[in-house]
């Protein structure tokens, strides 16, 4: 045990405590609501720092309260979960600075910041979560804590973008709720635990476990946005650039992949899984969902929408990863759930500076912003690139460990999907670019010319591309994120 | 053939109609009527739950649960018919 | 209990018509003979509580609220005239009595059954003589007992009587009542 | 006696049923009324003789009751539709 | 035993009042003649009844109630003739024949 | 010479809200200041008998000193001191905030009389142990609570207190004719007597009885229609008290006679469960369709009864056993969100000036943590972790899964969506502010009003991390000490 | 040959059973209360027979006193208020149009099936079967009180009585919160030969009343037959308007409805002690205190009664009104 066992909590609480502070603070209290905001980021920043510390030394946390009789709520912290927090809270952080930038004089920020903090606080839980039913509370507890974000702008279109965000994902943590109750069923406990709990259940009930593994990927699937249950992804655009960002990198999308591995991995057991016959389809899904997302993204016009497709397509890269059933390609997945998430959060918010700054929303409004807005411009484009997978950067690294992992698990059609993939990126985000630094700005009409914008919104791009570039380019170093993939992989498959 | 038969069955039916009209009358007052047919019907059950062979006398429980049962109904009667007069004073000032 | 007296039907005179013809116009006057009146009530009430319970004593505890309360009603009750009854009248009144309401209920079962009932109703007026009070209730109430007879409606200063058969010599009948009843409350005959 | 004041019971409760057509026929409310008033009256008798016939003294009481209180539905009838005709 | 045959007497004839009254109920056309039915016929119905049960009673205190209820209701059975022949002539409802 | 500390708890929860009733009837002007003493006084009794049931698990006081069947006992256990508590704790918050809501003086008056006679009736009937007595009680419950329906005395909400009180006397009248059949048959009343029975054709008729009533008086579809008008018309207190406390009476009553007198038939089992997800169905659809706020919230609760009896139904007769802490936990969850729901409503509806769900925009800034507040019962009254109402239905889920019942498990999972659907009709109204006119003045949303709704809320929500203790404790001496 | 009696009986029975049928099915509201009424007084009798002399007096006095007086003042409101003064008929407020024989059938069949289930439940259950006789016999001694049935409402099952009673507070409580607003139509003078009357019974019914109450302790009576009867003279009083309610005796009428309910309560609560338990009356106070119960109830009883009859609390009269009482 550690010196201080309730290390998990106190992070948790960082921002769960944070959040009715800001609800309660006055909409003109503006100084009072950065310094808590900002404050309490760095406060869990630092916790974070401190937890991945004794984590890697080997210290296990595990804190627990009963609920129902046998049925807990616990949190742990081991290095999955240890991963997903740390980009929770470096990306907190840096979009709370961008959030600040781009609402503090928008309506309703008690609102937004109190919600916001929810919502981080939720994706905290999850990562944490120590067994199935914790995991669905934080889950349903980020559905709701993002609904209000979604629709923060109020309008008609907010509202119902908002009611079919709402419903697709209460009717996922619905189904989530069922998968958690077979489970509990099933196996008489909810645990994670690294091998699977249902080793001893499936030659009994085979049925029953297939059954249950459709149910409880089928639900976390909406929120990673797998095909078919991927529609509410797009429409949940009318949003603010860094609620988008945090949906699209840190939370709602992420909890729904990373549920995916937990469940696949902790509950199910690979092997287990792989016995089951189910891990060939759940990869042939994400295959396809990584072709239909790129497919469709080439087709938009709204930067935005473009953005949200080409998530639903590279979500799909963690999921194809972990169905893959080799420990390779679950290197490249556990990466990937770190590098797209830096990746993404940096378009998000260099799209939504666009937005700001030019009043530019669409891509055939991009023409020669790039010299209007170079920093943005260029944070845009290094994340571009390396989602299409130009090596050094963040994407290629993710998608050579898949690939290795395809050759490895036996699946060359591996290859040719991630070439295919890449080469629609490269068909969606190359003419992006083009128009950015090789057109001229035309004269519109409308006559949106360039608004300063703050540090707080210019800052905070560049800073996530410098970092796409560094796991990229120092991804063997120790502690970078492939480092400890690596090292999370290895319990995984209990090697 | 005893008299705690026919009153049983008496009781019964009285009840029964009752409860038909509760159900079905649509007049406000009529349904008061039928309801308070329904507690006469439940009070025979009782009274006759409570009857004896003559040489030996009733039991006297059933009796203080039917008196109860009396007063219970004329309140609840006296507040029906309360809630009757001030909806139908409320509904014609609303036609004025 | 204010010893309020009022004049009973310009109390409950309703806006929309006139007053109905109840009662001659009495003038309120005060009432000297209500706590005698009081009393009577009281001893006449205390004796059928005592018959009623057998004369007991335990039962005085709720006895001597119930027979104050029900006595206390006199000053609750519109006041009425004092009166007070010759008792060897009285004797005499009771037997004609039953023997008229006797001889009223056998006029009417005949007459129900009878296949022709040889009704020919109909309302006759009569003026009053007996002065207000315990008299004329009495008068009122009596002929409704009476063969053929029945008291329907006061006017001014006359009832108005509901008949059988309006052949009946209703005169001679009420007046013989009249006269008992006077008789019995010891007034002088006009 | 008994069956004879049996019997009477029955005669007395047949003729009162037969008072019932009254209240159905109507169709003024007074010609009901009047009907309601041959009921209490024939109750009470009833009483009477059920009160010999149980030897039960107590049902005496009940129709001391039937007695006194007969006057009270009469009397709220005439009192409140009289104030329509006011 | 001939206290048994008197009472058993004026029982029964009571009883005939009681059907007297209830036909003229029935037959009478109007209702001030039904209210002669039912004052004269029931009352005299009654009291035959009530004197025929006091006659077999068995303590003078029923035999006192017994005469309390004939006083009443001969009283309430005037004193309501009366205001229902009263309220009929004011509302007019004593004309309607039926 | 009389020794007060020889009183016992529950006399005194029978007798403090009764003599408060008097006292506030007799004295008008203090009938506030009386009211609220007493409800603080209620939840010290009912506090005092909590601590004694957990050591005792059970205790029982028969009345006058006459033991069972001659007289009437009273008894708690876990599970009614539950039900006490939640009612003398939603009562009290309920009484805070009817001090605010109840403006006009005559409302005043006549609330805390009816209020405290309503809470004399709710506890007797959670102590009683006598089937004829438990009929007095909800008689008791019945008039106090018509009274509360009109207190606002429009026309609405007279006419629906009309229907409620017809309905309620049915209900009791059904429930008293089955307590007639069950003296035919047994020749007693109390609970023990129920358990010793042995089975008959007039116990079974008494049986349908007593439950077709209680049903009438829980309002289970197709015999709800007297819910939605009455409980969307009283003023916000009463509603609170209406749908949060009184419907549970019956519930409550229902539970025990259930585990006393177990249904003789599998099917008439399932029978209830059928139309509890009926009740689900067809309350959500009216919910969905509702324009009015307060009678969304008024459907919601028709739904969420037929939820209670999935709960009931769910596994099956034999584990009634079992399954009856689902149905209390979701009874005890029910109880306090809805409450807080419309209470919440009813400040809304306060200071926005309606409560028409079409026109409800930010454009009122004022009533911001009422709206919270609503949010917050919502979540829990949808079931969505970790609230109380998540626990009761993941027990029920839980059950059913066991005993193999899918059906129910789909019912609830439809129930759930469609409240989803319902509620965010709410919560859309309450974040849109596209219609706005005029700026968005700074909120001064933080009225003491809203305080007794905001705390019952977050219990609602918080409880359910104690769910295990409140299970545990429910456990405590049920029924007579033994399972049967 | 049979006893002519239980001819009786059927007829009887019968009869209760057609005027409930008449009830539902008078097409005039007038007839039907009326029919009520008298459906109450064969009830009574039927309960006479059936040896519930006590629950027959309770039938008596609360059925022919309050409840028929109360039905006929709704119905005779509800006509003034829709305008429907003038005419002899009551059709009720919903139209009378004729029912169609397929509805009629269709409530007789429902109906019937009721009837059927729930007497072939009944003739299953044991006849003249188990009770408390030998409970009650055994407990009487130290009940205080000579009655049975007084034994069980005031001792036995106090409980009961008492919440009874708290359901009549209840009732006149919610009864002055439900109406308001509205005055009395004037009411008509009753005349000479009422008065008479007025001051021949109305103290006799006093002394009845108060006997009836009297008398429970040891027979068939007790306080809730003896509050109906002194109810109905309040009912008298105020129909005739011999009392008219002002606002000065709201408060009075207060503390007369919770009298009976506080003493009750009062008493039940300040026996504990010395290991006894509410409601555990001393033995040798065991009479006293239920008479002093009795009493108190009784005159609240009456008091609740004839209050839930005028319906809402005294207000203030039209100027008009104070003219004449001047």
């Amino acid at each position: 045990m550690s010196d201080v066992p309730l290390l998990p909590l106190f992070i948790l609480m960082t921002s769960l405590l944070a959040s009715p502070v800001l609800f309660a603070l006055p909409e003109s209290a503006a100084r009072l609501r950065t310094a808590i905001n900002l404050g309490m980021a760095m406060l869990k920043l630092a916790l974070v720092a401190w937890l991945g510390w004794k984590v890697g030394q080997g210290v296990v946390y595990d804190l627990r309260f009963t609920m129902l009789p046998g049925l807990e709520f616990k949190l742990q912290a081991d290095p999955l979960a240890m991963l997903f927090i740390s980009l929770s809270a470096v990306l907190w952080l840096i979009t709370t600075i961008y959030s600040i930038g781009y609402l503090e004089h928008g309506p309703h920020r008690a609102r937004f910041f109190g919600f916001f903090s929810l919502c981080v606080a939720a994706t905290v839980g999850i990562a944490m979560a120590g067994n199935l039913f914790t995991f669905l509370i934080f889950y349903e507890l980020l559905t709701l804590a993002t609904y209000p974000l979604v629709i923060h702008r109020g309008t008609a279109e907010a509202l119902r973008a908002g009611r079919i965000y709402l419903i697709y994902t209460l009717a996922g943590g619905l189904v989530l709720l069922i998968g958690t109750l077979g489970l509990w069923v099933l196996a008489g406990t909810t645990d994670f635990t690294p091998g699977g709990v249902l080793e001893d259940v499936v030659t009994e009930h085979r049925l029953a476990a297939q059954i249950l593994f459709v149910v409880l990927v089928g639900a976390l699937g909406v929120k990673a946005a797998l095909f078919p249950f991927h529609a509410w992804l797009p429409i949940a655009m009318v949003a603010p650039a860094p609620v988008s960002a945090l949906l699209h990198a840190v939370a709602v999308v992420k909890a729904g992949a990373f549920g995916i591995m937990r469940v696949v991995y902790e509950v199910f057991g690979i092997e287990t899984a792989q016995a089951l016959g189910m891990t060939a389809p759940l990869a042939a899904l994400a295959g396809i969902t990584i072709i239909y997302g790129s497919l469709k993204a080439i087709t938009q016009d709204d930067i935005k929408k473009r953005l949200a497709y080409s998530t639903v397509s590279q979500v799909s890269y963690i999921t194809l990863g972990v169905a893959l059933a080799s420990p390779i390609a679950a290197v490249g997945a556990l990466a990937h759930l770190i590098h797209q998430g830096l990746m993404k959060i940096t378009m998000f918010m260099a799209a939504g500076n666009l937005a700001e700054g030019l009043g530019v929303k669409k891509v055939s409004q991009m023409d020669g912003v790039g010299r209007e807005m170079p920093g943005t411009m260029l944070a845009f484009s290094a994340a571009a690139l390396a989602m299409i997978g130009l090596p050094p950067l963040a994407g290629f690294v993710s998608k050579w460990y898949l690939a290795q992992g395809g050759l490895d698990a036996g699946a060359g059609w591996v290859i040719a999907l991630l070439l295919g993939s890449s080469l629609l990126n490269a068909i969606y985000f190359l003419p992006m670019l083009h128009r950015a630094w090789f057109r001229d700005r035309a004269d519109t009409a409308s006559g949106t010319s360039y608004r300063q914008i703050g540090w707080m919104l210019a800052a905070p791009p560049i800073t996530t591309a410098l970092m796409v570039l560094a796991v990229g380019g120092f991804a063997n170093a120790p502690f970078s994120p492939l480092e400890w993939t690596r090292f999370v992989v290895a319990i995984e498959y209990q090697e | 053939m005893t008299p705690d038969l026919i009153y049983g069955l008496t009781g019964i039916a009285v009840f029964a109609i009752g409860l038909v009209g509760a159900l079905c009358a649509q007049d406000r007052l009529r349904r008061v009527l039928a309801l308070k047919l329904c507690s006469v019907g439940a009070g025979f059950i009782l009274v006759v739950a409570a009857w004896r062979e003559p040489p030996a006398s009733p039991d006297p429980v059933p009796h203080a649960l039917v008196i109860t049962g009396i007063v219970v109904m004329v309140s609840a009667t006296a507040v029906a018919l309360a809630l009757i007069r001030r909806l139908q004073t409320l509904e014609a000032e609303a036609d004025e | 209990m204010p010893t309020r007296s009022r004049d009973t039907s310009a109390d409950t005179a309703p806006a929309r018509a006139p007053a109905l013809p109840a009662s001659l116009p009495e003038v309120p006057r005060p009432q000297p003979g209500r706590t005698r009146r009081f009393f009577a009530t009281l001893l006449t009430l205390a004796v059928i509580w005592g018959l009623l319970t057998e004369f007991r004593l335990d039962a005085l505890v709720f006895g001597l609220p119930a027979v104050l309360a029900g006595a206390g009603l006199v000053f609750v009750l519109p006041p009425g005239r004092g009166w007070r009854i010759s008792p060897r009248a009285a004797l005499v009144f009771v037997l004609w009595f039953g023997v008229q309401s006797v001889r009223g209920a056998v006029d009417v079962a005949a007459r129900a059954f009878s296949p022709r009932m040889g009704l020919r109703p109909g309302f006759r007026r009569y003026p009053l003589s007996l002065p207000e009070g315990a008299a004329r209730v009495m008068f009122l109430n009596t002929i409704t007992l009476l063969p053929g007879t029945l008291s329907a409606e006061l006017e001014e200063g006359a009832v108005v009587v509901h008949m059988l058969d309006t052949r009946a010599d209703l005169e001679a009948d009420l007046g013989q009542l009249e006269a008992r009843i006077a008789a019995l409350f010891a007034l002088p005959r006009k | 006696m008994n069956p004879f004041l049996s019997v009477i019971l029955v005669i007395l409760l047949t003729s009162v049923l037969a008072g019932l057509f009254r209240v159905l026929r109507g169709p003024a409310p007074a010609g009901r009324m009047l009907a309601a008033q041959l009921f209490g009256t024939a109750a009470v008798a009833m009483l009477l003789i059920l009160s010999r016939l149980m030897q039960m003294p107590a049902l005496l009481d009940v129709a001391v009751v039937f007695a006194l209180l007969s006057a009270v539905t009469l009397v709220a009838f005439v009192v409140l539709s009289a104030r329509r005709i006011g | 035993m001939l206290l048994d045959w008197i009472a058993a007497s004026l029982i029964a004839i009571g009883a005939v009042f009681f059907v007297a009254g209830t036909v003229g109920l029935l037959r009478f056309p109007d209702i001030y003649c039904r209210l002669h039915a039912l004052t004269k016929a029931d009352g005299l119905g009654l009291a035959l009844v009530a004197f025929g049960v006091a006659l077999l009673a068995d303590s003078a205190g029923e035999v006192f109630r017994i005469l309390l209820i004939w006083f009443f209701v001969a009283l309430a059975s005037a004193t309501c003739g009366h205001l229902i022949a009263r309220y009929a002539r004011q509302s007019g409802e004593g004309d309607a024949h039926d | 010479m009389n020794n007060l500390m020889s009183l016992d708890p529950m006399t005194l929860a029978l007798f403090l809200p009764l003599f408060g009733a008097m006292a506030a009837f007799i004295a008008p002007r203090a009938a506030s200041v009386i009211g609220l003493a007493t409800v603080l006084a209620n939840l010290g009794a009912v506090g005092w008998l909590a601590f004694e049931i957990r050591a005792a698990a059970e205790l029982i006081t028969p009345l006058g000193g006459w033991a069972p069947p001659l007289g009437i006992a009273l008894r708690a256990d876990g599970l009614s001191v539950a039900m006490l508590a939640l009612t003398g704790a939603v009562g009290l918050l309920v009484s805070f905030s009817a001090l605010d809501a109840l403006r006009d003086a005559r409302q005043r008056q006549y609330f805390w009389p009816l209020w405290l006679l309503l809470l004399t009736g709710l506890n007797g009937v959670y102590l009683g142990t006598d089937i004829f007595n438990l009929y007095v009680m909800i008689e008791v419950i019945a008039l106090a609570a018509v009274g509360l329906t009109v207190l606002s005395g429009t026309r609405e909400a007279v006419r629906a207190g009309l229907e409620y009180m017809y309905a309620s006397i049915l209900g009791a009248l059904l429930f008293l004719m089955g307590v007639g059949f069950v003296y035919l048959q047994l020749g007693r009343l109390d609970f023990a007597g129920l358990i010793a029975a042995t089975p008959s054709a007039a116990l079974s008729a008494a049986l349908a009885l007593m439950v077709v009533g209680l049903l009438l008086k829980t309002a289970l579809f197709p015999l709800h229609f007297w819910l939605p008008a009455a409980h969307a018309n009283a003023t916000a207190p009463a509603s609170a008290l209406l749908s949060g406390l009184v419907v549970k009476a019956a519930l409550y009553i229902f539970l025990r006679l259930s585990t006393y007198m177990p249904l003789p038939d599998e099917i008439l089992v399932t029978l209830l469960g059928a139309l509890g997800a009926g009740a689900l169905l067809w309350g959500s659809v009216q919910a969905l369709r509702a324009e009015r706020l307060k009678l969304l919230v008024a459907w919601s609760t028709v739904a969420q009864i037929g939820l209670i009896f999935i709960a009931f139904a769910r596994a099956g007769q034999v584990g009634l056993v079992e399954s009856w802490k689902a149905a209390a936990l979701l009874i005890l969850a029910h109880g306090i969100a809805k409450s807080a729901m419309f209470l919440a409503a009813g400040r809304i509806k306060d200071e926005v000036g309606h409560d028409i769900i079409r026109d409800l925009d930010r454009s009122a800034i004022r009533p911001t943590l009422a709206q919270f507040t609503f949010a917050l019962a919502a979540i829990s009254l949808i079931g969505l972790p970790p609230s109380l109402g998540f626990i009761g239905k993941w027990s029920l889920m839980e059950g059913a899964l066991q005993a193999g019942y899918w059906h129910w498990v789909v019912a609830t999972m439809v129930g759930t969506l469609l409240s989803v659907a319902y509620f965010s009709r709410v919560f859309a109204g309450f974040l849109r502010f596209d219609r706005m006119q005029g700026a968005l003045a700074e909120h001064k949303g933080w009225a003491l009003a809203d305080l007794a709704p905001l705390t019952l809320a977050l219990a609602a929500i918080s409880l359910g991390l104690m769910a295990a203790p409140i299970l545990s404790f429910i456990e405590l001496g049920y029924p007579f000490g033994a399972m049967p | 040959m049979t006893d002519p009696l239980i001819l009786f009986d059927l007829l009887l029975g019968v009869s209760v059973v057609a005027l409930a049928v008449a009830v539902m099915g008078a097409r005039d509201l007038f007839a039907a209360i009326v029919l009520f009424v008298i459906f109450g007084l064969l009830s009574a009798l039927a309960w006479a027979r059936l040896s519930a002399p006590d629950v027959a007096l309770a039938e008596a006095a609360i059925g022919t006193g309050v409840t028929g007086a109360l039905l006929l003042k709704t119905l005779h409101h509800l006509r003034y208020v829709t305008g429907q003064l003038d005419q002899f008929a009551a059709p009720g407020m919903t139209p009378a149009e004729p029912v169609p024989m397929g509805v009629i059938a269709a409530n007789a069949a429902f109906c019937g099936l009721i009837t059927l289930g729930l007497a072939v439940a009944y003739l299953g259950a044991p006849q003249g079967g188990p009770g408390f006789d030998a409970l009650v016999a055994e407990a009487m001694p130290q009940s205080g009180v000579e009655h049975p049935v007084t034994a069980v409402l005031l001792n036995f099952r106090a409980y009961d009585t008492l919440m009874e009673v708290v359901v009549l507070l209840a009732a006149v409580i919610a009864v002055w919160q439900i109406e308001r607003g509205l005055s009395d139509a004037p009411s008509p003078d009753l005349g000479q030969v009422w008065q008479g009357f007025a001051r021949l019974a109305l103290p006799a019914i006093v002394v009845v009343g108060t006997y009836l109450l009297w008398k429970g302790s040891e027979a068939p009576g007790g306080a809730f037959q003896g509050g109906a009867v002194l109810a109905a003279v309040g009912l008298l009083l105020l129909l005739s308007r011999a009392y008219v309610p002002r606002p000065a005796h709201r408060g009075a009428a207060r503390l007369l409805f919770v009298l009976g309910t506080g003493a009750f309560a009062a008493v039940a609560l300040l026996v504990t002690g010395g290991g006894r338990v509410a409601f555990q009356y001393p033995p040798d106070q065991a009479k006293t205190l239920i008479l002093l119960i009795e009493g108190l109830v009784t005159i609240s009883i009456a008091v609740t009664l004839a209050a839930l009859f005028h319906g809402r609390e005294p207000v203030a009269l039209p100027s008009r009104r104070d003219h004449h009482d001047t």
